[in-house]
């Protein structure tokens, strides 16, 4: 029984990971319905700039670590944020009324040049964060041993989903949001800018994409430039699993994928995690064809 | 049998709301059979029900003798019934020519390998498809646009197109849902004049319109809706003058 | 004789010029291309004819790969022989996972396709029921053999499978344009009115799922033959990727296009190969390249044109 | 421009700078290498390539084979495949007369059979696989050890320690899971239980879920035959729930990377099995040459041993060609095949047995110390 709890934090520490870049994937596709595949490498990019800002930069040895925290944290989601909105301006707002796979090229064709981008800069060969920035104790919690940075990792991603959660449904900026996800022309309209929006919407998903490989890149120590690939599909298939286009669903979709691969492991078989994974996706996904929370439309006839 | 269509009890919920409630009525062989009502009151769904697109939460509908209740909409297509759509919905980077191809798809057998070799059989049926989905062009009066692009029609042609495309499916009943929508006066008479050469054809019509002058000179059975319920049903003279109906249209309007 | 017949003379003339003028090397970047482009037209029938997204296609690649290397090398039958046989089990495969699966709409159908092919690299990787060799997959897979002239040499690949590719180009080509061609046209453009029109769309989205991966399980045959060893890495997600973006950047739907997607993403990197300055920044090049493309060409390069009936009067008499 | 032109133009265009490649002298000797200079093996091709030119000019400085140079002629095999079988049909018709490398084994083996129909000696560098020497081809050779060589040293190891439970990890590479097999295997015979047997998604971040459930089987000892950057989490991670098992690991763990990602603290006390590490080398030959190799290439030194056979490779056909004054590959192959040829290489004599395999015993166990540095350990 203790393994299963175990094994049941562990899901969730690492689903929190995948839920924090899933928010910012389901955010962007929500109001463009573009997958954007690129996504995965902004997050890589978040995370080799967090390396470049401790590292050549000494950020955290001249401002005091937890300023320099908070200044990392600033830092990097501003700078990811202003390359997602570059992208969106580069390769998807010339694609916005050509055939919806068209974007999704160009963001696979996007995905491969920021990654190559990194490499080009960084070599291919993998770096290490420097230790200590984050406090590397464990705390007791029924008792289990849990390292307070995977509770860390867990409370912010939650934070941050309430928040995104209660920025789109509270404010004025979040109901234009919406306006744009439903109907582009009607909210044109309606005298919404809806160019402003979408720049909008790629400054805060690719910013919170930042923040996740910034994360990931303190509480694992190791970047490598091809990172972003694997935690962009799981990402993907997260905010697929939850209902894309909702932010709830994503953090849901997240957790519950993380989850099923710590257990998928633990019972069955490390090797096959993924494969069970996918399985489970693709049953739910049988059960409910638009994901767990993702709404039920009737076709209009 | 007189009748092709019976309708008997049918009923369609969504989510909480009743669209159809309990409705029945039969459609007679060759006649022309209008369903009129307010807005929202579930005319559409009624055909939705026919054609197989949503499925009757409870009550029965036959055609001809046989149960449509659980068969897809392509099946019921099969079985002689074609409709058009209130929305227009034709293939719209298509040509013409190929929309009315669609509506042939279904008496056609050519299968996967036929169509891959270009088999003698498929050839000769291939002909017989275009010679006869020109003939429906003919009909409807679109033939010398045959080879142009659906989107770049008029909008009453689009109507005629898409009955075009419901009438190479050889129908016995052919449903259409505001066919005379967004169409002029004269585009409107001439309409009429096809309906009734339709029916002179020998196919039964079932019809939501609202352009009432032409449901009273088309119809000769009229069927109307409220709030998903059947409030009257007759001949038009009669159902002009039905104080119930009068109500519902003037509690609209 | 119009242009078009003029250009698809002098295309195949300068393919057939091909082995002859070429050194082994660049022949073989020949075969690559057409495989590519095999797989790629057979990606078309699903993603660019019948408008299903499909992001696994590589699971079908490799279950027509594999069929034909345990066939040869257990049972010693030769590897043209399995030609089919592993084209229909790749087809059944598709038909059998497609199945629960074909309602799905649009990026659910991906992300579901996607796992599917991640499953089925899974699985071979892992060895699944003692026959696939696990990572070190199948080897010693004997060199085909037609009518008794044995094919060893890129330039004699180059003729079976640039042989194929045109077999398949012709197939295909009358398949758009018949019955079961204008159906899959009709479910892509309106799925609602397709089958309001008489059309048993999901009949068809099997159908040509089936298709797709029956022919992309003859490429594995084929890809098995030429490498004479194959492993789960040469079916990984990438590769399915690379399949679709040929499809989609080449011109969804349309067969030249795809074709010229094919020479396109497989034959550019291999000129900058040449440039050995480049060789680092190769792919950085080639995604660059992908995004300027799409910007300019945002329907793909060579987009489907629509098919003329401008002798209606003449077919029909 | 109609759509068939632009396909004859790109056809056309693709021709011609493909043909550029053809139009050269055949004056001097040429040898292949054919190495991971791009992807995810990057840094090993980089180094093999370093050594290799060295050595040529090296070479080239002493007047050349037969009076004529060497011409060392580089393809980059991306560490993939079909890259590595193009790559092999380029080389191909370059009129090389052998070809050295490359590094992994499933890259190699796409390359062999294009090889040997084309009648190239070739002489793998970091290839372990058992199989790729069981095919009877009469070109192919490796200076490096086989996986089962690997597999026996590193279960002598374990059975040396003392350890009776031992939990196996590999990633399902085609070379951590040959390595796994063979010693699961040999562990069983000598009465050593193995309580688990799993593999980790290379390229994963996070194995605590792994950890949890090793140690849950309870064993004493774990032996993981991957690579390096997983390793190093694993240690991390490993240490971040305060569970203090010992961990062995094979040569693909033999990057000073390794500390780097798991921490000293983390690390230390790793032992691994590896043929030498370059400074370990305990030959003046190769003292000299890794001098010159950090004069040349602004004091480098080279981090893998498998850089170094690959130099190895090259010593081993530059030999053949002085001994048999020729460069017919029948005759090189003939002569390397001889179990008393003998070349003297880098790490030291390099022989070949009938089947190409290299003779003698290469492995190594080292140890990571407080300090994070690689320490030999006695035999």
């Amino acid at each position: 029984m203790e393994e299963f709890f175990q094994q049941l934090t562990n899901g969730l520490a690492v689903g929190g990971i995948y839920a924090l870049i899933a928010l910012g994937y389901t955010m962007v596709y929500g109001v463009l319905k573009l997958i954007n595949f690129a996504h995965g490498d902004l997050f890589a990019l978040g995370a080799y700039l967090g390396l470049t800002l401790l590292t050549s930069l000494g950020l955290n040895s001249r401002v005091g670590p937890l300023a320099g925290l908070a200044l990392l944290v600033v830092f990097v989601t501003g700078l990811v944020a202003l390359a997602g909105a570059l992208l969106e301006r580069a390769a998807y707002r010339p694609l916005r009324q050509s055939p919806r796979l068209s974007a999704v090229v160009s963001a696979l064709g996007a995905s491969i040049f920021i990654q190559n981008t990194i490499m080009l800069i960084y070599g291919s060969k993998i770096h290490v964060y420097p230790k200590g920035i984050l406090p590397a104790v464990a705390v007791n919690i029924f008792g289990l041993q849990v390292p307070l940075v995977r509770i860390l990792v867990f409370v912010v991603s939650l934070l941050l989903m309430a928040a995104l959660f209660a920025f789109i449904q509270k404010t004025r900026l979040g109901t234009a949001i919406r306006a744009v996800a439903i109907d582009q022309d009607a909210a044109r309209l309606m005298g919404i800018n809806v160019d402003q929006v979408i720049m909008i919407v790629f400054l805060i998903g690719p910013g919170l994409g930042g923040v996740a490989g910034l994360l990931v890149g303190l509480y694992y120590g190791q970047v490598n430039f091809t990172m972003g690939w694997i935690y962009g599909l799981k990402a993907f298939t997260a905010a697929i699993l939850g209902g894309i286009g909702n932010i709830p669903g994503a953090m849901l979709g997240g957790l519950i994928l993380g989850v099923i691969e710590a257990l998928g492991a633990a019972y069955v078989s490390v090797a096959w995690k993924d494969a069970i994974a996918f399985l489970v996706l693709i049953v739910i996904l049988i059960a409910r064809p638009k994901g767990l929370l993702g709404e039920r439309v009737a076709d209009k006839i | 049998m007189s009748n092709l269509l019976e309708i008997c009890g049918v009923t369609k919920v969504f989510g909480g709301l009743t669209a159809v409630d309990n409705v029945s009525f039969d459609v007679r062989r060759g006649s022309i059979v209008g369903l009129i009502g307010p807005n929202g009151a579930g005319k559409t769904t009624v055909f939705n029900l026919i054609t197989g697109n949503y499925r009757c939460d409870r009550g029965e509908i036959v055609f001809d003798g046989q149960l449509l209740s659980r068969l897809p909409p392509h099946k019921i297509v099969y079985l002689g019934i074609a409709r058009t759509f209130q929305t227009i919905r034709l293939f719209q980077n298509m040509s013409v020519l190929e929309n009315v191809l669609a509506g042939r798809h279904c008496r056609m057998k050519a299968g996967l390998l036929a169509s891959m070799l270009h088999l003698p059989s498929e050839r000769k049926e291939e002909r017989e498809a275009l010679k006869f989905a020109l003939h429906e062009l003919e009909f409807v009066g679109l033939r010398e646009h045959a080879a142009q692009r659906a989107s770049s029609l008029s909008y009453g042609n689009q109507r005629l197109l898409e009955i075009a495309r419901a009438l190479a499916s050889e129908p016995r009943l052919l449903i259409l849902d505001e066919p005379a929508g967004g169409m002029n006066e004269q585009e409107t008479e001439e309409l009429m004049a096809l309906i009734k050469k339709l029916q002179s054809r020998g196919l039964t019509i079932i019809l939501i319109e609202h352009d009432m002058n032409l449901v009273m000179q088309a119809c000769e059975h009229l069927v109307v809706l409220e709030y998903g319920r059947k409030i009257a049903e007759g001949p038009p003279e009669e159902i002009q003058n039905n104080p119930k109906v009068i109500e519902a249209y003037l509690g609209v309007d | 004789m119009n242009r078009r017949m003029w250009g698809i003379i002098a295309f195949v003339a300068a393919m057939a010029a091909v082995p002859f003028c070429l050194n082994p090397y660049q022949v073989d970047v020949f075969n690559n291309i057409g495989l590519y482009a095999l797989l790629a037209l057979s990606l078309n029938i699903i993603l660019g004819d019948a408008g299903m997204y499909n992001m696994g296609h590589a699971a079908f690649y490799a279950v027509g790969a594999y069929t034909a290397a345990f066939l040869n090398t257990q049972l010693g039958i030769g590897i043209l022989w399995t030609l089919p046989i592993s084209g229909i089990l790749a087809g059944l495969v598709g038909l059998v996972l497609a199945r629960p699966v074909i309602h799905l709409r649009g990026d659910y159908l991906l992300i579901v396709t996607v796992g599917v092919g991640e499953i089925v690299r899974i699985a071979l990787i892992n060895n699944v029921f003692g026959v696939t060799g696990g990572p070190n997959g199948i080897f010693g897979i004997a060199r085909p053999v037609f009518f008794g002239f044995k094919i060893a040499k890129p330039h004699e690949f180059f003729f079976l499978i640039w042989g194929f590719v045109a077999l398949t180009v012709l197939l295909f080509s009358s398949l758009k344009n018949s019955r079961f061609g204008r159906a899959l046209d009709y479910l892509r453009e309106d799925h609602v009115a397709a089958e309001g029109s008489g059309i048993d769309t999901a009949r068809y989205q099997l159908l040509a799922f089936m298709l797709g991966a029956a022919w992309a399980g003859m490429a594995g045959c084929l890809y098995a033959s030429k490498m004479s060893i194959i492993s789960p890495e040469s079916f990984n997600f990438w590769e399915s990727v690379v399949i679709f973006i040929i499809v989609i950047l080449g011109g969804s739907g349309n067969i030249a296009g795809v074709i010229l997607g094919a020479f396109l993403i497989v034959g550019l990197p291999e000129l900058f190969r040449e440039f050995k300055a480049f060789s680092q920044a190769r792919m950085w090049f080639f995604g660059l390249a992908m995004m300027i493309m799409m910007v300019f060409r945002t329907e793909g390069i060579l987009p489907p044109r629509p098919r003329v009936f401008k002798d209606i009067d003449r077919n029909v008499s | 421009m109609g759509m068939k032109r632009m396909l004859l133009w790109g056809c056309a265009l693709m021709c011609t700078v493909l043909g550029m490649g053809t139009a050269w002298a055949a004056e001097p000797i040429r040898i292949g290498l054919m190495a991971p200079v791009t992807g995810a093996w990057a840094s090993e091709g980089e180094e093999m390539r370093n050594i290799v030119n060295l050595l040529a000019e090296e070479l080239n400085a002493q007047g050349g084979l037969l009076g004529r140079k060497i011409e060392v002629v580089l393809e980059d095999d991306g560490g993939d495949p079909r890259t590595a079988s193009l790559a092999a049909q380029r080389l191909a018709t370059q009129g090389i007369v052998a070809v050295v490398g490359t590094y992994g084994s499933s890259v190699t083996e796409a390359s062999q059979s294009i090889y040997d129909e084309a009648s190239i000696l070739q002489i793998a560098t970091g290839s372990t696989s058992i199989r790729l020497s069981e095919k009877n081809l009469k070109y192919f050779f490796r200076t490096c050890p086989r996986d089962d060589d690997q597999g026996r040293v590193a279960a002598q190891t374990i059975q040396k320690m003392g350890f009776k439970k031992v939990a196996i990890l590999h990633d399902n590479t085609s070379y951590a899971k040959g390595l796994a097999d063979e010693s699961q295997a040999l562990l069983k015979k000598s009465g050593i239980k193995v309580v688990f047997f799993d593999a980790l998604t290379p390229g994963e971040r996070d194995f605590t879920a792994i950890l949890t459930k090793m140690k849950s089987a309870d064993p004493e000892v774990i032996f993981f035959t991957g690579y390096y950057p997983e390793l190093g989490l694993i240690l991390r991670q490993k240490k971040e729930i305060n569970w203090t098992i010992p961990v062995v690991g094979g040569d693909a763990t033999n990057n000073p990377d390794l500390v780097k990602i798991a921490g000293k603290d983390a690390a230390e006390g790793y032992y691994f099995v590896s043929p030498p590490i370059p400074k370990d080398l305990p030959y003046e030959k190769t003292r000299a040459f890794l001098k010159n190799y950090g004069d040349k290439y602004n004091g480098a030194v080279p981090g893998s041993i498998w850089a170094v056979l690959a130099g190895d490779a090259f010593l081993s056909i530059t030999d053949a060609i002085k001994a048999t004054e020729s460069t017919d590959v029948n005759k090189m192959a003939q002569y390397l095949h001889k179990s008393e040829h003998k070349t003297s290489g880098l790490t030291g004599e390099i022989g070949f047995n009938a089947k190409g395999d290299r003779v003698g015993d290469v492995y190594r166990v080292y140890r990571v110390d407080a300090a994070g540095a690689f320490i030999l350990q006695e035999q």
